[in-house]
């Protein structure tokens, strides 16, 4: 317990003195990390500071959540070390590293929807009253989570249960979690994804507030932007090994592309113009009632050949607009068309039936089936074609995939992978791909570049505008502001289950947006 | 409703074919004892938790005597004396003389056993080697009937070597003897001790066409065992009678209820004895047995 | 008390009712006593079930456990002649010893519970009867054992004993499960035991603790259950109590995916059943309908409750709806 | 075969070369034949459970099913005279519509299998009981059905018709379980329910198809088993069934958590246990150990296979950790 005393002796509340002449709080040296198959990291070394923010980027599978996993005690390396407060360990446990004072918000999220919302935030360092049984102080409990939850700017109170909330809610928690420990070292594995923009500058002002308070922060983030915005130092990651490091002076979004790239990207994450005028309607609803607002009822159409942005903010029903029409769950009312005709939907295969294609918000729950190979998970919804008298082709399986797997540029060391080995941000091309193998008449994604990294994001784009080019009708949610706006024909603005209104090409900006989601008329 | 008459009730050590004929005998005892209601219970399993509690809440439900076949009645006493301090208690088919009991009715299986010696002594004069298959090696009337044939065979040559036992389990039954026959080619009489032992016996011996090669020796009246009999291909078999244990029992009980206690002897034992079927006794005995259950 | 609970309370009230209206002697002291001694012992076990259904395991065993651990209290009291104070708590420990080879073979080899159970289920009835030789275990003729058997079998102011301590029991272990922190642990387990382990929760030690506690409990029971029958036969004694305990941590609200229910649930599990059991035996319905009995029971309970969770969330909603409806038009 | 089903494959045989070496009347053919006529009729038990397990369900009403329709079966055949040409396919219909109803409960009305199928194992074995009042249903002396008991207890070159029935079953079903649209479907069911939702897959349908299969399968074996013991005592025939089926399934590579097994493996672990079963008779040992015998086997099959599977696993990786830094080395 060395590393205990030393911890005490550091005074790092002067956060004024220059960093670099800090003693490191923490540092990796040659740490590598495989996996059958995968070198996942590669002799990558870093150190971090006291009160430092670093940023750190790379694509998809490029090992940074296999880092932070490393310093969460999580996984431990092969070979290499880390040293925390000057003490080396082969590696962490969960213990040590919360010992040490590591907090960890993991990608996927972790949170137990048994229980409220307070004992999420101080799950494993309950304060308890003393006596044999260990008894839960709840008073105390709900008392001391009511603040934090206020600071990550939550709308909702202690004793919620997790069930209850949604996605980007439950991230808020995690979030929530993390700043509950006395941390020195504050770990965000990609807290942004799910989160919109005004949850994400609340985030952004945590995030330097506990630099203030001597506290470093890892921030992981494929929104370039925000790391831009808050990173004294960004750390780049390429296959593995180190890429290069930017000082808080050459941080900006170029340099960061062309070092997790190699090159710079031509045009910014965007997607092309549209090269065609909208067609008719696709898909409409009309009056549609869900069970998140059920005095809410929503008309919305999604033309051919449009992408057709969806914003909001957290909980405005989006998602659960989505789920209706893909048929996963029953609305309590109104209807839905497609191409002029009545449609019922009585579950998500007759969606697919009718060429209407979900990729959901959820990929480890909903998107795909980690078991499954990506072959496989490609070929799931369209089996009988890849079938010859009820008997599978995997070869046929296999065709299909290779290709996806060109096109969509999935990595991964072939295509009988098991979809759980990959990156999050391969799984997410995975969902897509299964899709683009068979032939949508209207696509839905619900936060599709959902921890995409900057290269992949670009080519989704470039994928959903050549799906509307074809005809295809995009309805693309997205809590992305940039996205919404840089990708949409036009959007619509969501506000506690309604459609506010809805935006052409010529109206589009960050502030009118905004003004929608909350409920007011645009300027 | 069931109050307005007393109630009489046998409850049997657990569901089986054999207690089919004591049905019949509370069913002819209640048409001449028109003032009680007779009830045949079965536990739901053979258990002395289950019979136990089923006992229990008979009395609970006011029935005024009780005649049990008691799962285990060895290490049953307390339970026993407790139901016979609440109700009039008789005992049949497996005694357990310490309790309080009024009185005993049925067979002795010792002496079963020891007919069913007889059987096999009879049908191998030159002595043999005997196998038997019964169901719950550990319950008492199993280890009465070994014991019984044992003493019937000592001094003999012909010798027990073995019992195995299949928990009830039908098709373990009839896998045992399948087995036996592999296990031990030198065998050349099986002994079914249960009444389902002897029927699995015989059609695994007609699916290996080794009926008549072997001696067989039955307990119980299951239809195949007195097909079988009938045949030749089973020696004989040693049957009690619960018809009469049930038939008897019942008035017996009510009888004691009116307060005639002439019937019940001064050991509380009334004996039904076992009989040994053979060839020439089967016809009349499945007569019988169908006017018994009013057939 | 949970709405859940209190719809299963309202069950056995009812049926109570009913059973009372056709058969006035269900009422009577001696009835309740003889049910509720019954409620005891069954009861201990499903508390003990219940602890390892939270952590989404399931304990198979019970049954053979209740029979070997049986055989072993009567058999060393009443022919080896060990002191009952000496052979309770040790029968208590092997209790928790099998429960620890349980744990140890489920988080640190990693089996499944079902089939680390499964085969407890075989293996201890195999040694039972193999211990006696397939005989019975039982006592003697007049051994007695005074105090053991009026903490056991007696009765204080007309209340079995073993109802007693299953209210104490109940009391104590429905603090442990919904206040202290190892109950919380217990539940967030059941849930999500990945993301308990992330949290630096030694889930293993947790997990191993609840089939502890599930073992010790069950040796007690076993203990009530010898001195209730004082004779048994390890072939079939205690068969298919793992199903009445399982049964009524279901029926009491317990999913067996783990991570839910409540100790209130799985008591009233338990007197349901049981006085489905008396019923049976009071109504003179035939005993071959007992199981049936019970099945159809048990579905019809677990249906209503589910389909009552879907028409309420249901008609939260239109609720809602019809609100919003009346607010919009109010505007 | 996988490394799994090989594994299994050799202890069975090892298992066999010892039982040999003690008493070489195991390797007599009549010997050998009983044996795999009882693996016959288990294996077509295991097979049906297979079905449900792939989907991360349970059948736990299997042997009450195996007594209700055996009883059935004999009842309509022997005692009520329908052809048994007749009777037959009404049994299969039967089976199926148990598993409809089973399937109908759990996808639509959303209750867990277990409970589901703890209730059937209840309610069959209760309406089976009440159906002959208790009593046994068999066939008279001397009543014969020579087609039917040829197909069911009958020899074709002295192996029993009930294995070949066994392997035409096994063939058919490894088809539809490892090469078909419908068994892909099964396994990724398994895996993860409502990812294979999102993916356009009626899981409704296909879960509900996996029980009715399970329910006929069952069906047929209750009519082996009818024709096997030709006489059934409803409190106790099958008694257990689902737990050797079950167990089958375990040894055989199949997790209850669903989406995994293998067909062989299924079929080698019936094997496994018959053969115990065999053994247990042939080399003499106390019947009361039978049990014992098995759930040691089971639990050692398991563990073995577990510890190998971390071997191979550690082996694998450290393998990919040498390569790797000889990689590296190399640039
Ligand atoms: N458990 C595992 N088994 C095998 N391979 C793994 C495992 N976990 C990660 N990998 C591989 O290690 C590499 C690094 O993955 P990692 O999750 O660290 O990427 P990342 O940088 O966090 O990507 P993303 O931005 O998509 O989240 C990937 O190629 C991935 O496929
Ligand atoms: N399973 C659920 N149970 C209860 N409430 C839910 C559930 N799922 C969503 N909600 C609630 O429904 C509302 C709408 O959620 P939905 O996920 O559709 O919103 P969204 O616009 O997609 O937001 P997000 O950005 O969080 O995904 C939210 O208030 C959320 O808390
Ligand atoms: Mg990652
Ligand atoms: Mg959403």
């Amino acid at each position: 317990m060395a590393h205990r005393l030393l911890s005490g002796m550091m005074n790092y509340s002067d956060a004024s003195i220059s960093a670099s002449t800090i003693a490191p709080f923490l540092s990796l040296e040659g740490v590598r990390k495989t996996y059958p198959g995968v070198v996942a990291l590669d002799g990558f070394s870093m150190d971090v500071r006291p009160g430092e923010v670093i940023g750190l980027v790379g694509e998809n599978g490029a090992g940074k959540s296999t880092l932070m996993k490393i310093l969460g005690g999580v996984t431990t390396p092969d070979t290499g070390t880390v040293i925390v407060d000057g003490v080396a360990h082969d590696g962490l446990t969960v213990e040590a590293s919360i010992g040490s004072g590591i907090a960890f918000v993991h990608q996927e999220l972790n949170l137990f929807e048994n229980l409220d919302v307070a004992a999420n935030i101080f799950f494993g360092r309950e304060p308890w009253r003393a006596g044999p049984l260990k008894l839960v102080d709840r008073a105390r409990l709900r008392a001391l989570s009511a603040p934090l939850l206020k600071r990550v700017g939550a709308n909702f109170s202690a004793d919620t249960p997790v069930s209850a909330l949604s996605l980007a809610q439950q991230q808020m928690v995690e979030i929530a979690k993390a700043l509950s420990i006395e941390a020195r070292l504050v770990i965000l594995d990609e807290p942004t994804s799910s989160l919109p923009l005004a949850e994400t500058d609340k985030l952004l002002d945590v995030i330097r507030a506990l630099k203030a308070e001597g506290i470093s922060v890892i921030f992981i983030s494929h929104r370039l932007h925000e790391v831009e915005r808050v990173a004294d130092r960004v750390v780049v990651l390429r296959d593995g090994m180190l890429a290069g490091t930017l000082p808080k002076n050459a941080i900006n979004h170029d340099q960061m592309v062309k070092l997790m790239i190699g090159r710079l990207l031509k045009e910014r994450e965007k997607a092309a113009e549209s090269a065609r005028p909208p067609g008719t309607v696709a898909l409409s609803a009309k009056a549609i009632r869900t069970s998140a607002y059920p005095d809410r009822p929503v008309d919305l159409g999604v033309r051919h050949g449009e992408i057709l942005g969806l914003a909001g903010l957290v909980g405005s029903g989006r998602t659960e607009l989505a789920r209706v029409l893909f048929g996963i769950e029953k609305a309590l009312g109104g209807a839905l068309q497609l191409d002029g005709t009545d449609l019922v939907l009585g579950s998500a295969a007759d969606a697919v039936a009718n060429g209407i294609f979900l990729v959901p918000e959820d990929r480890k729950l909903t998107g795909i089936l980690l078991d499954l190979s990506i072959a496989q998970n490609i070929s799931l919804p369209n089996l009988p074609a890849h079938a010859r008298r009820f008997l599978v082709s995997a070869s046929a399986e296999a065709v299909t995939a290779e290709k996806q797997k060109r096109n969509l540029g999935i990595k991964a060391p072939s295509v009988a992978t098991r979809t759980g080995t990959l990156s999050g941000g391969n799984q997410q091309k995975v969902v897509l791909a299964k899709w683009l193998a068979m032939h949508p008449k209207v696509m839905i994604l619900d936060e599709p570049t959902r921890g995409i990294d900057i290269g992949a994001k670009a080519e989704i784009y470039g994928l959903m505008r050549a799906l509307a080019d074809a005809g295809v009708a995009v309805l693309m949610i997205s809590s992305d502001m940039e996205e919404v706006i840089g990708v949409s024909d036009r959007i619509a603005v969501m506000h506690e289950g309604q459609i506010s209104g809805i935006l052409d090409k010529e109206q589009f900006s960050q502030e009118n947006v905004l003004l929608l989601a909350v409920g007011k008329q645009p300027k | 409703r069931a109050q307005d008459k007393p109630t009489l009730a046998f409850v049997v050590n657990g569901a089986s074919d054999f207690w089919k004929a004591a049905e019949a005998g509370v069913k002819k005892a209640q048409a001449e004892l028109p003032d009680y209601d007779l009830q045949l219970k079965y536990p739901e399993q053979s258990s002395v938790a289950i019979q136990q509690r089923l006992m229990d809440d008979l009395v609970t439900a006011g029935v005024k005597a009780i005649m049990v076949s008691a799962v285990d009645p060895k290490t049953s006493t307390d339970g026993l004396n407790k139901i016979a301090s609440e109700t009039a208690l008789f005992t049949t088919d497996s005694d357990a003389p310490q309790t309080k009991r009024v009185a005993y009715i049925g067979s002795s299986n010792i002496d079963a056993g020891k007919q069913a010696a007889e059987i096999a002594k009879k049908a191998m004069p030159d002595g043999g080697k005997c196998l038997g298959f019964v169901g719950l090696l550990g319950a008492d009337n199993a280890k009465e009937r070994i014991e019984g044939m044992k003493e019937g065979l000592a001094g003999t040559k012909i010798e027990l070597i073995d019992v195995r036992g299949d928990d009830i389990d039908q098709a373990r039954a009839k896998k045992n003897v399948e087995d036996a026959l592999v296990a031990s080619p030198d065998v050349t009489c099986m002994v079914g001790f249960y009444s389902y032992n002897t029927p699995r016996i015989y059609e695994a011996l007609r699916d290996a066409g080794k009926l008549g090669q072997i001696t067989v020796v039955g307990f119980d009246d299951d239809p195949i065992t007195l097909g079988g009999v009938k045949e030749g291909t089973v020696a004989a078999t040693v049957v009690q009678q619960p018809f009469e244990w049930a038939y008897q029992g019942m008035k017996l009980m009510a009888a004691y209820l009116k307060g005639d206690k002439s019937g019940v002897p001064a050991d509380g034992l009334i004996i039904v004895p076992t009989k040994i079927i053979g060839k020439d006794d089967v016809d009349a005995y499945a007569a019988n047995l169908k006017t018994m259950a009013g057939k | 008390m949970s709405k859940k609970d209190l719809g299963l309370l309202i069950l056995i009230l009812v049926v109570g009712a009913v059973v009372a209206i056709i058969n006035p002697r269900f009422l009577l002291p001696i009835n309740l006593a003889n049910t509720s001694n019954l409620i005891g012992l069954f009861g201990i076990l499903a508390i003990g079930q219940a602890f390892v259904i939270i952590t989404g395991g399931i304990e198979l065993s019970v049954g053979s456990v209740v029979a070997l651990l049986g055989v072993l209290f009567v058999d060393f009291i009443a022919t080896r002649g060990m002191a009952w104070p000496v052979a309770l708590p040790l029968i208590l420990v092997l209790g928790g010893l099998i429960g620890l080879a349980h744990g140890w073979l489920i988080t640190r080899l990693k089996l499944q519970p079902f089939v680390v159970t499964l085969c407890g289920l075989l293996i201890y009835r195999g040694v039972a009867r193999f211990y006696t030789a397939d005989g019975t275990a039982g006592f003697a003729f007049g051994q007695n054992f005074p105090e053991l058997e009026f903490l056991t079998a007696g009765r204080s102011y007309g209340v079995p004993n073993s109802f007693i301590a299953l209210i104490v029991i109940a009391i104590v272990t429905w603090v442990v499960l919904h206040r202290s922190v190892f109950g919380r642990y217990l539940y967030a387990i059941g849930k999500n035991e990945e993301a308990a382990k992330y949290s630096g929760i030694r889930t293993g030690r947790v997990v191993i603790a609840a089939y502890v506690i599930c073992g010790v409990l069950t040796a007690l029971s076993a203990i009530y259950f010898a001195m209730y029958t004082r004779s048994i036969s390890p072939a079939s004694h205690g068969q298919f109590y793992e199903l009445y305990a399982i049964a009524a941590a279901v029926l009491g609200g317990f999913s067996l995916r783990g991570g839910e229910g409540s100790l209130i649930g799985v008591i009233l599990g338990t007197v349901l059943l049981q006085e489905l059991q008396n019923l049976v035996n009071l109504l003179g319905i035939p005993s071959s309908l007992n199981f049936a009995v019970m099945g159809g029971v048990i579905l019809i309970g677990v249906l209503v409750d589910q389909q009552w969770g879907v028409f309420r969330e249901r008609r939260l909603m239109l609720g809602a709806a019809r609100k919003g409806a009346a607010g919009a038009a109010a505007e």
